[in-house]
């Protein structure tokens, strides 16, 4: 079963979710992946960032769900979990958290950029980015590009 | 016309920015396109721009559009048929996860 | 500078790691990637693993240090940290961390493959397979197939 | 032939485990072939096993030997020339990290 959520700052970390994860993990498991999320303190522009804030609709748990358990099923991967932190978050802080634990390594770096491709493209999740100059989401950036 | 319960529209991002609101009621609609022309109305110039590339009614590629959970864009675009109860979601492009 | 090190079970653990990784975290730094490879339960041959032995040379730190400082060096790279565990380990115990911080997921999620591939191919460090049936350095075992 | 130094032989892994110590001295040898000759003397069968590919004299794939910390690859091969005071290394494939 995946293991997902969405949280506010605080509520969840790497150390707890990887500890989680080692507390049941099957006998054929010779890989475990991670990806951290973390703000950055200079925007794509160069402009000095304050903060992000992240927002998300209800259905994100069940797209998180969904993703977690499309690649899960996959015969050498035991465990996928995916935790997104929505709140204001500043430079330096977590923002996502995926784990993967699968049979070799290549099970684990193959699922790891898929499972955040489809996170960043799937997940009813947006930013807003507060820089000492200006606010703009971050969709609105794409656009100007 | 349609019974009491109308149509819900939610916004997410900049659209519930622009609003002002996590979600309204609309008493009608006969589609898509109906629907965000009575956005426009009670929104005004800030909603237009968001919705729409600048000048033309055609939607903005960053804009998704789901009835009742499905993206417009497997129904029949801006002509999906609307009726009573259905729940339209409105929001830009998502960009989760750092 | 690259943060390595050669280790005995339990002087080691990814909790302690990130902690450290997180302490001095560049600003440009979106991303951060981890692996750690667990021993197995089940051998390629399907039989059960009583316990894996790891041996290192006296070279397998600047080994370790070369390939980070390799990896480090990249302009979107911030830091390559790299412990390896050379003991007596059981199964579902961990051998390896290797953990990368860079500016985007792209950097980190290209860069763990390569750490590890080189670290597989080229750091002085053995391992004998001891299963219920039998015992046999891994390189042994590949010279059968 | 040769000062009081002697060349220094190194094993890890299974050489180690075939040898029964870490490292061992040897007084003399021209190049790394007499070298593993003079090895196979002291250690026998098993030595000569874990060193050659099955009755030849060829080194297995597995097997690297390094002269000073250089390859035997990007040297003369088992023709590499030793000399008084040379550190030389034996190991297999390596094999670290889960």
């Amino acid at each position: 079963m995946p293991d997902v959520g969405i949280h506010l700052k605080g509520e969840v970390s790497l150390p707890d979710l990887f500890q989680k994860l080692r507390q049941d993990i099957g006998e054929n498991v010779g890989a475990v992946g991670c990806f951290v999320g973390v703000v950055r303190g200079l925007s794509e522009d160069g402009e000095r960032v304050k903060f992000l804030r992240y927002e998300s609709s209800e259905d994100a748990v069940k797209k998180l769900e969904q993703i977690a358990a499309d690649i899960e099923k996959r015969p050498d991967i035991w465990r996928v979990m995916i935790h997104h932190v929505v709140d204001q978050i500043a430079p330096g802080e977590d923002a996502i958290y995926v784990l993967v634990a699968g049979r070799r390594r290549d099970d684990v770096f193959r699922a790891l950029p898929e499972l955040m491709n489809r996170v960043k493209a799937e997940a009813p999740i947006w930013k807003k980015e507060v820089t000492e100059q200006r606010e703009y989401w971050v969709h609105e950036l794409a656009e100007r590009k | 016309m349609g019974s009491a319960l109308g149509i819900t529209v939610k916004f997410f991002a900049n659209f519930r920015e622009a609003v002002g609101q996590e979600q309204v009621e609309v008493a009608a609609a006969m589609d898509v396109a109906a629907l965000l022309d009575e956005l426009v109305r009670r929104f005004g110039e800030r909603m237009a721009k968001q919705l729409y590339e600048s000048g033309s009614k055609k939607l903005c590629e960053t804009v998704n559009v789901l009835v009742n959970g499905r993206g417009i864009n497997l129904l029949s675009g801006l002509d999906t048929k609307l009726k009573d109860g259905d729940v339209v979601a409105i929001f830009p492009s998502v960009s989760g996860g750092g």
